[in-house]
């Protein structure tokens, strides 16, 4: 165990499975003579050079296409897009391709990709650069789709990922890169695919988070706490598939729930969560469900309005004070 | 478009010749009962056929190596028999059956076989240019000196895709061949309503620096013959080339394509150059076959095409637990509450 | 009034909205020479000509970013995706155009445009070319969604979305195009963006459905009916926004709702309309809300396989049983 | 390139070759504050920087009509300032208020002017240009003869967008004009690196049969004269042009990047073709400014520069309510429970 951000972890992941596996590459904008738009393939190139790290036009559609097709031929492509709003430019690739090759070939062709890249409403980027496309991907069978919250999920996460033989659609959150934890250095760490986290316990409210929400739940719950009110807090990790079982249980015990998220509030992934958990259990609740999510409008340049829209520590306060019948 | 080339020593060996003749009337006629069999309502969704076009698969594909890749987009069954798969596959695909060459899931527009190293069957239009690319970058990769070759339509053209992928092809130079099958058709449209130029090898070659070759798609070694050249050069590290293969479609864009814009003269005109017609004619020139064997030739593909219908009639239809299989290798774990 | 099919009704609209309006016009694959690759459009080359009706070459990504141009400076585009599934390669324009322009000029441009096409589980036609694309759509704010299931509805709903001035994104079904009904001639006839319709009333459940999903819904109410169960059936046109007054004042009554859609389950409309239902009526429940979607698996050709994945008056009938805990 | 084009008589008058100048520096003093203000994290979000490549906006858009269009990437403070956007509104842009350019929703990648013409300010590399094909088929539609100009740089040029639009103007003949801002990066990668060609008129032009002209992008008379003339052949409805103006930007991508991929020497050595500079030489050689005149423009420059700060900072911030606005012409719905 050593201290490392989440970038770090984030590069170790990839250094790690380069050296176990060479089928596994590294493509994308400025990922090898730059060293990353975001520093997270810092040294790579120099390492594996110019064979492994590639430099990619800004080719989104092309260059998703041409991991797809190494992939269908048994390489272990790792796509990164710089931000995934520039994902939306491959999008066909993604959902068309990548998402349906194995089933449209009767499972003949796999598709062992990873595509990751941040995402998030990351301070003052407008509504083009602050997509959080986590729903649009998680709605599409065939796609696994992952969100690391922490330096030691972001690791573990992505190695796992790598090692999947399915397509993974990993998003991490540029807020969250320079974030420090303990990271552990075993080589065959890896954090299952499907399996949310438990990260901090509580018996009266379960809130339900993933990415960035995370940190803001977690400070609620620190609050709350204070304030006599025992949050436990689940951060989903993959949001496809879905770990129903650990919620279950979790909500079964506290029999309320905050859904704690980035993505906007229709269609989106707390309302797919949301909708699960009333499906399965919805006599164990004692209060509706309450969901904390970014408002409902395109993402405003202005730090002022653009604080306004993202989750914060008051408002999941308020919230799950709220699911308590508390004020 | 002459035949001229053709008039040169043949660059084939006379069994070779007979098994592409072979392969084209396979197709041909594979095509034929499948249009029957789509009136019959036993094949649905769309269907593509490739009647007309045949040279271009069966002269480029029937050069390549078995370690070579091959993938197209969802006028698919010529390249796919062209590429040896086994037409009861093919069919039981086409009647939507498990034992079909993607198990019943792909269907007309998207076959598939692994053996063979045929990568689909790819139905959104431009969609697999870039895949192509990826498996010339593995190669490539990997230090091997295999090829992909990759058809399209001119209608592809237009797509992003192609671009995008076009100029990283070249400018890592990798070992892919990119043929567009230019049938003058995008679906209804013609190629000039649709196309700033109707020369195809700007398009293609000039505009990102790769050699673009013009060949009469159907003559057949002309064809071969391009393809090969391609081929060397991709296997020596020269990067990709771009072909032109002028060919005309015989039917609809799909099967429930009427062909209004189309005069029956044109059609007709059009069946003169029909390449099987044409390469019958030059191997009997040849001397290479004679009216007999090209009668035996005719009746052992019928028959081999009835045999594949018959094993598609007869084959299971896919079960309920299949639907949920080949989602993922891991175990799908379907999000339904 | 008199019998028109969907497909006509479609037509009329476009027909009658460009006769009132020199800015509407219509662009996409073989709209004009072809008649349109479903019809939709036949005869309107012959009246309009060339400079109205435009056939484009297969440039979806370029051709509704040339619409999104058109309608910044003031005309008023209708782009037509042959299908949806073709949307996706169009998908970065849509979605960061079309529904932000607006709001990033500060509402100096506006963006009056309607993309319209075909969607759904067609038949056979397998999983590139099966897509419903609404729920990635209806996630966006600044977009319109709209749904039509009658021939009626079509031709209003087709006519509000031209006369909108925002993006429309309008998306017909194939199996619908051939439905006959009685369709107002009346030039105003429109149907306001934004209110669901109810389709049939009844007092025991709430069936919330749209698009071809209305046909298998009212098929099992009828059904019902006979069994002495009387669903009220709810076609929500809209999808974005929606119509949520409708909805509640529907399950306030029957305390029990299923909702029949095409859609994939997992983040999808039905989720997404679930969750605002418990959220806002929560206690109003007397069962929790049962969804009949498609399966959660890329759609398959064989037509023994799709068959299973998209909802059948079996499945409704037997869902709605189920929220009356009666079988 | 040389300059020998300026030494041929001037094409502009006197007044408006000094209004160029100093549309030129406002646009260097604005982001050089700019830059300051970044710093002090008063501008939020990415902010690219015009520096060295002033004489392409204001060159091309100095020739352009009042009715005509803009519309570029979201390097735009230059071509925004070069189509008379008041500076205060674009300060106040950046400092993310109501009083900006955009009502502080869009922020120095998302300027818009409606009454100017300028139609953004656009951050999705390759997004706007359809977009630009769309204002131009508008004209065409409307029977109008005014124009549109779209710029954006040598790494758009590898967008699948463009391939499409390009083939549509052509095809369709629109009154647009394409002008690629040839600094030689994108982003931290050379024009070698991620472009099969160093030619971009090869990929702009001849690909889709457009005129492709290269231009000295640091030679503002030049630009002008090129520009010109593209507008005469869009206004005469013979379709659209590419012009490549190889420029230079002096300082990072954005104001995060520290440029290592760059030599001290290479940029020295470009700051001697600084177009400002390059300007200011040429019109006293001609006698058409002095010393003291430069000197008060300068001045005139600062000051102005420091009322649009003054006026951003003392603008108020956008209020809550003002969230929800504009996210369409009809009441917005959130669609929040
Ligand atoms: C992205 C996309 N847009 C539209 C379609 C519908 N479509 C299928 S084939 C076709 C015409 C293609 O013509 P061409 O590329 O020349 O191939 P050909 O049919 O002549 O073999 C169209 C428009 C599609 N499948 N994908
Ligand atoms: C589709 C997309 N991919 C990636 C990016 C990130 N990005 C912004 S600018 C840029 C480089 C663009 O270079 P160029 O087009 O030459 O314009 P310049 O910055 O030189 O003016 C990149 C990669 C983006 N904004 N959009
Ligand atoms: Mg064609
Ligand atoms: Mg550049």
């Amino acid at each position: 165990m050593a201290m490392s951000t989440y970038r770090e972890a984030l590069r170790q992941a990839m250094d790690e499975e380069m050296e176990r596996d060479d089928a596994v590459f590294l493509m994308g904008e400025e990922v090898a003579e730059y060293n990353g738009a975001y520093k997270v393939s810092q040294g790579l190139l120099d390492k594996y050079g110019p064979r492994r790290i590639i430099d990619s036009p800004i080719s989104e559609e092309g260059f998703a296409g041409i991991g797809i097709g190494a992939a269908m031929v048994g390489l272990r492509p790792i796509i990164e897009f710089m931000t995934y709003s520039f994902s939306l430019v491959a999008f066909d690739q993604l959902v068309n391709n990548a998402a349906n090759v194995r089933y449209m070939s009767g499972g003949q062709f796999t598709v062992p990709i990873v595509f990751r890249g941040n995402s998030g409403i990351a301070g003052a980027l407008g509504a083009t650069h602050s997509h959080r496309p986590e729903a649009l991907y998680a709605h599409i069978p065939g796609l696994t789709v992952m969100m690391p919250a922490t330096p030691a999920d972001a690791k573990g996460m992505l190695k796992a990922a790598i090692r999947s033989d399915d397509p993974v659609i990993f998003i991490e959150h540029e807020n969250l890169l320079g974030e420090k934890g303990e990271v552990p250095d075993d080589v065959d760490y890896l954090v299952p695919i499907g399996k949310a986290d438990v990260k901090r316990t509580g018996s009266d409210v379960t809130i339900i988070t993933y990415s960035r929400s995370l940190v803001t739940s977690l400070q609620a719950a620190e609050q709350l706490a204070a304030e006599g009110i025992e949050c436990e807090v689940i951060d989903l990790r993959t949001i496809r598939p879905l770990d129903l079982d650990t919620i279950l249980e979790s909500v079964v015990k506290t029999h309320r729930a905050v859904i704690v998220e980035e993505n906007w509030p229709y269609c989106g992934v707390g309302a797919g969560v949301a909708d699960r958990i009333y499906h399965k259990v919805f006599d164990e609740l004692d209060a509706p469900i309450k969901r904390v999510t970014s408002l409902d409008v395109p993402v405003p340049y202005a730090k002022s309005l653009e604080r306004l829209v993202i989750p914060s520590v008051e408002k999941v306060v308020a919230q799950v004070k709220d699911v308590c019948y508390r004020s | 478009m002459s035949q001229t080339s053709t008039e040169a020593p043949p660059i084939v060996s006379r069994n070779t010749a007979v098994g592409w003749l072979r392969q084209m009337l396979q197709i041909r006629r594979f095509e034929e009962r499948s249009a029957k069999l789509y009136q019959e309502q036993k094949i649905g969704g769309f269907c593509h056929l490739y009647s007309g076009q045949e040279a271009v698969a069966v002269g480029s594909i029937g050069v390549l190596r078995e370690d070579d890749y091959v993938i197209t987009a969802y006028r698919d069954h010529g390249h796919a028999l062209a590429r040896g798969m086994d037409p009861k596959l093919g069919m039981a695909e086409m009647l939507g059956k498990s034992a079909g060459c993607s198990r019943g899931k792909g269907g007309s527009m998207h076959f598939f076989d692994a053996e063979k190293g045929f990568l689909g069957g790819h139905a959104i239009v431009g969609s697999h240019i870039p895949l192509a690319a990826g498996v010339a970058f593995a190669s490539k990769y990997r230090g091997q000196d295999n090829v992909c070759i990759c058809f399209f339509g001119d209608g592809a053209m237009d797509q992003g895709s192609l671009h995008e992928t076009f100029n990283m092809a070249s400018l890592w130079k990798l070992p892919v061949i990119y043929v567009v099958e230019n049938n003058l058709m995008s679906m209804g449209t013609h190629l000039h309503r649709h196309s700033w130029t109707t020369d195809l090898t700007i398009r293609g070659g000039t505009a990102y620096g790769m050699p673009g070759v013009l060949v009469d798609g159907n003559d057949i070694e002309e064809m071969a013959r391009i393809t090969r050249e391609a081929c060397l050069r991709a296997r020596a590290g020269e990067g990709p080339t771009f072909i032109e293969a002028k060919t005309y479609r015989f039917r609809g864009h799909s099967m429930s394509d009427p062909m209004k814009y189309r005069s029956k003269e044109e059609a007709e005109k059009a069946k003169e150059r029909d390449p099987i017609v044409l390469y019958e004619s030059l191997l009997k020139e040849r001397g290479w076959i004679d009216e007999q064997a090209l009668e035996d030739l005719h009746e052992k593909i019928k028959v081999e095409i009835e045999e594949a219908i018959e094993f598609a009639e007869n084959a299971p239809e896919p079960t309920a637990d299949e639907l949920y299989q080949d989602v993922s290798v891991a175990t799908h774990i379907p999000q339904e509450s």
